[in-house]
């Protein structure tokens, strides 16, 4: 029973959330959040289990969203047979494995740079043909469709968003629980070893190729449910779907989230998601903050955020008592932390507001504060925020590592209790 | 005849473009296997450095302040964000990069505005050197392939006949040799990977005014330079410099003889069904993907000799 | 007479360089045969001949009756040939038990499946239980084996090599730089995997070799200069000049 | 010296106002303003926005509207995302505003359309106007028109049919070449050129029709000069925008290309300045817009709208470019006004037929299919004129001449909306 509770918490959750946010916004906000953490998910079978690096992994997101949405429309004009909406993700779902299986035949063959590399290129090309091909893709405009094709159980049309929240939500649940269950599985086991040591593997049998290419299929296999998901909920696809730059979100949320551990990849998704839409109506710096950020966990913690917990696992199985001296160690750094980057922040609105400030903007408010930008003094004042921080960071940061290697050596020697 | 040999003209031209770029990620990718995604972001930083100076100075200054200074920055982006990545493997650094090029392009946004930048030919080259069937040939381009040359003659000079040389050659071949012989490897990384970025600045120098100095300019050009160095052969100079020129000239090429799906279907004596939706790839005609066909080369090329025209290592 | 593994004329050069130049080794069914030689004798490269990690310029190689002169690892593998590395190959990010559960899988004919659950399959928790115990790792099964000591990273090695139950086992180099009560109990390791199995071992502490091995032969500069028992072996002119007499290490 | 003074008092004043303006916020008519704030093409997004804002104010200056009902501007991020526009419109329904704008990227202007056509059918008494002031696909008020929609710009084949009535009219244009970008808006310029040349200039050849891969993929375009020098081309009419746009006429001009260069988008900002004077001025770079600063009807417009120009020059540090925003702004007030209600059907039915004064002659909405029809200027790149371009505080020392006018007759083209009224 207590390995289900997660899961259930989990659908307890998401059937309440709606009821806690219930605008339209908050709506359409969740539902992307859902499918992207399918999406985040499946990217994360390449990156963090099977060691594949795709900066072109959108492309079966968004051929599926494609397919979606000619199929959405074909049946609205009655060329083909009709499937409820609610099965639609997985039309989607056998599209990007289709497209995967093709794909990935080639691209699998090497692992490693060139892998990526190969990513990129079908991943430019494939965007590129999205605006020539304009009677398939219809160009830049992408396509509309209309998801709300006919009543289906329980009199639910689609039409309203929490019905669409519900269907999102359902799936999401439904492919995590798949995606959790093959990291189990014989497949999903060699995926690791071929990750960790790909040569090692072809001495006990197996082909990495065939692995890599299965890992692809599959995880190309939930990008496709991910893309039908995302044309039902927004009732558009255009090239921004199928671009390297979609690619390179999902790779950002996955990377930041944590590539080491399987809910890694659902942290980045719902954080960044969240951020990217509350932030960019607030600051012009998003792009800017979202790749230092990422550079940041490359450098400091590359186990991502879920990395930052699991470091501490082993310490509160063995009684969450040791987490004690943890704390004030961690207080200290994390209080130099925030106030170094809210000193950055500062000053990289302050430049953003010098470089492109509008006629009509008379006036920057950083964190609640009037900051003028032509004056000297929030000047001085947010870079001595910024460098009192970041020494402060580097006096407290020993200690807190030494906190936690102390409290990791008492827990190795205390039994379980 | 004579627009054929402009096409080769330029399509040299651009080749070497890309091999100025191409020849510092080989380098870089050669020395310490690392593909620097961000390899087009210095480009792009020579360009803006370069229009900067040029405000300030001239061009001349820029065209040798302006790389130093991006080699400079590259170095430093190697010592304190590269170096200690190392440790975490080839895919970790290849994230870092990556992610440093999207801080890259923020910057330049932040201090240069979202709009192009007037970075423009020097006057002094702005006219046609000599004109020939009727096609100019302009001092700035026949200039830019001078100094494009020029940097291959020394760079094969470099590689050849020094002591420096002689280790990047040892150390492209066997890298972990080099270390058994007493070479301070992280200095020589970072003065490796400087120095790529500072050919790359050269390219963005030369290369900025011609084809537009913008934010975007890194994204737009980066990929290719991917390409090209795939093609070649992960860490074959020479095969960087083949890919590149061939890749400069089949897109020129693809533009001039401008050749059709469609007229092919109709030499099979095949109907074109007007009205389906596969109609458009019997319209597609060379001139109109030249931009895709090194991606598509890059496709061909994995399928049928995945290590690249003159590959000889594994990645 | 049954040979598990046949080599005839076999070659193999790098560029110019030959490194292998022309081997003729028998190695017979269910013997233990050490392959001894100096550094650079092209030991190694004569593993990754046989297990198919390199195809040889020229000659051939059987396992048992099969052709396996131009197959590759995988396949290789799968007819009942498998071997430990001189560097430890493990996977460092997973835990020791994953590591050999990894070595069973195929054998088991889990091979590819994405619809069983590794924790269900009661043959392979079975057998990956046993191994386990067998090379002392039970108790740190949970680990992963990236934090291993060396020592235990080895006996993993060896773990995962023999894990799919193969017949034929290659191992290079096992107890190198192993202390010498590590190596004592590697020996007896080794001697107990290797029951009832056909066993080749790369290796220079000739301690080992003339205590596990049936039979040895001598790789000099690609060339098997000499095969026979360790008593032969040991009173080989030829040997003793080439090898034992330039200073073994 | 007293304008100075007047935007420094302005400039204090603005606070106060935007403070006022949250206060009071029941009180104002919403007009949600979606475009990209952030991403690569923020920067075109945030100069609408400045425009929208700054023309607003005027209004509310003047008086307001319903009133004294001031129209308040709430600026929506879409980040050029197709599905960032879908998550703004649901906050737009969210927060009960009952306006929209946008015109930046017709993929998302359709988008928009189709968004609004499902939802106001869906709840008729929520129903959202959308006032399009740069969208340009031909489509939008042909055989996609909605009720809805109101166009505030030329379609695709209006300005074609400016640019090539003045082909017509040129006689030193004996070969033409034309060039666009490989997408749905290339295509529509494409076809409507191909389509208007034989009927509006039929002594004029067309040497060269070539499509290339949109939206900077092409870095070198002198393959195609050399092919535009080959054919023999004396002119080059192209659709081409931003980088596409830029590198064309800058390799035009690098290899010294006799030609003129017949343009729609010559003229915004972006590629003012990444083209420059000197690559302008040698390609005879002509654009089609709506007004321009330089045109010697200017000066002989109404006293109050110059001071406002001035205005927005001394407030901004930037040139006059986009009428067609201003006009957005005047048509939403009296249509408000015209209506006496801020109910979208009814300011629709009033916006309807609905017409005002341009500069050369009357800017009429049309009932039928919701499209502006004006009369369009074709001016070309020259140095030396009353007012250079300014694009914030840089003054590009070059503007545009009128060559001129095309009048409304000769750009009326005839829809086949067949319109839906609710």
């Amino acid at each position: 029973m207590g390995r289900l509770a997660p899961w259930i918490a989990g659908a307890i959750v998401m059937m309440a959330l709606p009821h806690v946010f219930s605008s339209g916004f908050a709506l359409t906000l969740m539902s992307q959040i859902g499918l992207l953490i399918v999406f985040a998910l499946a990217y994360n079978m390449l990156l963090g289990q099977g060691g594949m690096l795709s900066f072109g992994h959108a492309v079966y997101f968004g051929l599926a969203g494609y397919f979606t949405v000619h199929y959405l429309n074909f049946i609205y004009e009655e060329e083909v047979p009709y499937i409820p909406v609610t099965l639609i993700p997985l039309l989607g779902g056998f599209v990007g494995l289709f497209f995967g299986i093709l794909i990935g035949y080639v691209s699998t063959r090497r692992a490693g740079t060139t892998f990526a590399m190969i990513s990129l290129g079908f991943g430019e090309m494939v965007t590129a043909l999205t605006l020539v091909l304009v009677a398939i893709f219809n160009g830049e405009d992408g396509i509309q469709t209309d998801r709300v094709i006919g009543e289906e159980l329980f009199g639910v049309t689609y039409g309203p968003n929490i019905e669409v929240y519900y269907l999102i939500a359902g799936w999401c649940l439904l492919c995590t629980l798949a995606m959790f269950l093959l990291t189990r599985t014989p497949f999903g086991r060699i995926s690791n070893a071929v990750r960790d040591n790909p040569e090692r593997v072809e001495f006990i049998g197996y082909s990495s190729q065939r692995i890599r290419w299965l890992a692809f299929s599959l995880s190309s296999f939930f990008a496709g449910i991910a893309g039908a998901l995302h044309a039902v909920n927004i009732e558009h696809v255009g090239f921004e779907q199928v671009s390297v730059l979609q690619s390179g979100l999902v790779l950002f949320m996955v990377y930041i989230g944590g590539t080491g551990s399987f809910v890694g990849p659902i942290i980045g998704a719902t954080l960044l998601y969240f951020l990217q839409s509350t932030l960019t109506g607030v600051t012009e710096a998003w792009v800017l903050y979202l790749g230092v950020m990422f550079v940041a966990v490359i450098m400091f913690f590359p186990g991502g955020l879920a990395g930052l917990i699991t470091m501490h696992q082993p310490i509160w199985r063995v009684h969450a008592r040791l987490l004690a001296p943890l704390l004030i160690p961690y207080a200290r750094f994390f209080a130099a932390l925030v106030a170094s980057v809210l000193g950055c922040i500062g000053l990289i609105e302050m430049l953003y507001f010098r470089s492109s400030r509008l006629s009509t903007e008379t006036e920057l408010v950083i964190f609640g504060i009037e900051s003028d930008p032509f004056s000297a003094a929030p000047w001085i004042v947010f870079t001595g925020i910024a460098v009192a921080g970041g020494f402060a960071v580097r006096k407290t940061l020993p200690s807190a590592v030494s906190a936690w290697n102390t409290a990791i050596a008492d827990a190795r020697v205390l039994p379980r209790g | 005849m004579e627009s054929f040999i402009f096409a080769m003209f330029n399509g040299v031209l651009y080749g070497m473009l890309l091999f100025l770029l191409a020849s510092g990620l080989t380098l870089i990718f050669s020395m310490m296997g690392v593909l620097n995604f961000a390899h087009a972001s210095f480009f792009m930083l020579g360009a803006y450095f370069a229009y900067q100076i040029s405000e300030g100075l001239n061009f001349w200054a820029a065209l040798i302040v302006a790389p130093v200074i991006v080699g400079m920055v590259g170095a430093g982006i190697e010592r304190w964000g590269l170096r200690p990545v190392h440790r975490y493997g080839h895919v970790a650094e290849l994230l870092f990069t990556f992610g440093v090029a999207y801080v890259i392009e923020e910057l330049v946004q932040m201090i240069w505005g979202r709009v192009p930048v007037p970075y423009e030919i020097p006057d002094a080259m702005a006219g046609a050197l000599f004109t020939w069937q009727g096609f100019d040939y302009s001092i700035y381009r026949v200039f830019m392939l001078v100094v494009s040359v020029a940097i291959f003659v020394a760079l094969f000079a470099l590689l050849t006949y020094t002591r420096i040389g002689l280790i990047i050659r040892a150390a492209v071949s066997d890298p972990t040799h080099v270390a058994t012989l007493g070479h301070d490897i992280p200095r020589i990384f970072m003065w490796t990977f400087g120095f790529g970025c500072a050919l790359a600045g050269v390219a963005g120098v030369v290369g900025g005014n011609v084809l537009g100095t913008e934010p975007a300019m890194a994204i737009q050009l980066g990929p290719i330079v991917f390409v090209v160095i795939v093609i070649g052969g992960l860490g074959s100079l020479g095969g960087a410099l083949v890919a590149a020129l061939i890749i400069g000239i089949v897109t020129r090429l693809a533009i001039f003889y401008d050749y059709g799906v469609g007229s092919l279907v109709l030499a099979l004596g095949l109907e074109i069904d007007t009205t389906s939706m596969l109609r458009d790839f019997t319209r597609i005609t060379t001139a109109q993907v030249a931009p895709v066909l090194p991606y598509l080369m890059l496709v061909l090329m994995l399928i049928f000799k995945p290590r690249g025209l003159f590959g000889t290592r594994d990645v | 007479m049954n040979s598990a593994l046949t080599l005839t004329g076999v070659r193999k050069s790098f560029g110019a360089t030959e490194i292998i130049r022309g081997v003729d080794l028998e190695i017979r069914d269910g013997e233990r045969h050490a392959i001894i030689g100096p550094n650079g004798a092209g030991k190694s490269t004569l593993y990754n001949l046989i297990s198919g990690r390199f195809p040889p310029s020229a000659g051939g190689i059987h396992l048992y009756d099969t052709d396996i002169t131009n197959k590759k690892a995988f396949e290789i593998n799968r007819l009942g040939l498998t071997r430990s590395f001189q560097v430890t190959n493990i996977f460092a990010r997973m835990s020791v038990l994953d590591n050999v559960r990894c070595g069973c899988l195929f054998a088991l004919g889990h091979r590819y499946a994405w619809w069983k659950l590794v924790g269900r399959l009661r043959d392979l928790n079975d057998r990956t239980a046993l191994i386990l115990k067998d090379i002392g790792l039970w108790g740190k099964r949970d680990l992963p084996a990236g934090l291993l000591s060396y020592a235990d990273q080895r006996a993993l090695e060896l773990g995962i090599a023999v894990a799919g139950g193969a017949n034929v086992i290659l191992l290079d180099e096992p107890t190198a730089g192993m202390s010498h009560s590590e190596i004592e109990q590697a020996v007896s390791l080794i001697r107990r995997i290797s029951e009832g199995k056909t066993l080749v071992i790369v290796e220079h502490d000739m301690g080992v070799v003339f205590d596990l091995a049936d039979r040895i032969s001598v790789l000099v500069y690609g060339e098997i200069i000499a095969t026979g028992s360790p008593s032969e072996i040991r009173s080989s002119a030829a040997v003793q000049e080439a090898y034992l007499g330039t200073g073994a290490s | 010296m007293a304008l100075i003074k007047l935007v420094r008092t302005f400039a204090v004043m603005l606070p106060v106002v935007v403070v006022a303006f949250s206060a009071r916020g029941a009180d104002t008519v919403k007009l949600g303003l979606i475009e990209p704030f952030s991403g690569p093409i923020a920067a075109v997004g945030r100069d609408t926005l400045e425009i929208f804002e700054f023309f607003a104010n005027e209004v509310n200056e003047r008086g307001g509207v319903l009133g004294g009902r001031h129209i308040e501007i709430v600026p929506l991020d879409n980040a050029m995302n197709a599905e960032k526009t879908t998550q703004q419109l649901r906050k737009v329904i969210d927060d009960e505003i009952r306006f929209v704008s946008q015109g930046v990227g017709s993929n998302h202007a359709l988008n928009i359309i189709k968004f609004l056509q499902r939802h106001n059918r869906r709840n008729p008494d929520q129903a959202i106007l959308y006032l399009n002031h740069s969208a340009v696909t031909t489509s939008f008020t042909n055989e996609l028109c909605s009720f809805w929609h109101f166009r505030f710009d030329a379609n695709v084949d209006m300005k074609v049919a400016a640019l090539v009535t003045q082909l017509g009219r040129d006689p030193s244009v004996q070969k033409l070449y034309m060039l666009n970008q490989n997408y749905a808006y290339g295509q529509a310029f494409q076809a409507a050129a191909q389509q208007m040349l034989g009927e509006r200039a039929p002594g004029i050849e067309l040497v060269g029709d070539e499509l290339i891969v949109p939206f900077g993929k092409v870095l070198d375009f002198t393959p195609y000069i050399a092919k535009i020098k080959a054919a023999g081309a004396d002119t080059v009419l192209t659709g081409n925008w931003g980088p596409d746009l830029v590198r064309f006429v800058k390799a035009a001009s690098e290899a010294n290309l006799d030609a003129s260069f017949y343009t729609i988008y010559a003229g915004i900002p972006s590629s003012v300045a990444g083209i420059g004077a000197k690559d302008g001025i040698a390609t005879r770079l002509k654009q089609v817009t709506e007004m321009h600063e330089n045109d010697p009807l200017y000066d002989q417009q109404p006293a109050e709208l110059l001071d406002t120009y001035d205005r927005w020059r001394q407030q901004t540090g930037k040139s006059i470019y986009s009428e067609r925003m201003r006009w957005t702004i005047e048509f939403f007030a009296a249509a408000l006004d015209k209506a006496g209600s801020d109910d979208p059907a009814l300011v629709a039915a009033a916006m309807e037929g609905m017409t005002m004064d341009g500069p050369a002659g009357p800017l009429v909405m049309r009932g039928e299919d919701h499209q502006i029809i004006f009369p369009m200027v074709i001016s070309t790149m020259a140095e030396d004129l009353e007012r250079p371009y300014i694009y914030e505080g840089d003054n590009y020392e070059v503007a545009f001449a009128t060559d001129g006018w095309i009048m409304s007759d000769a750009i009326e083209l005839p829809t086949t909306c067949e319109m839906k009224r609710p």
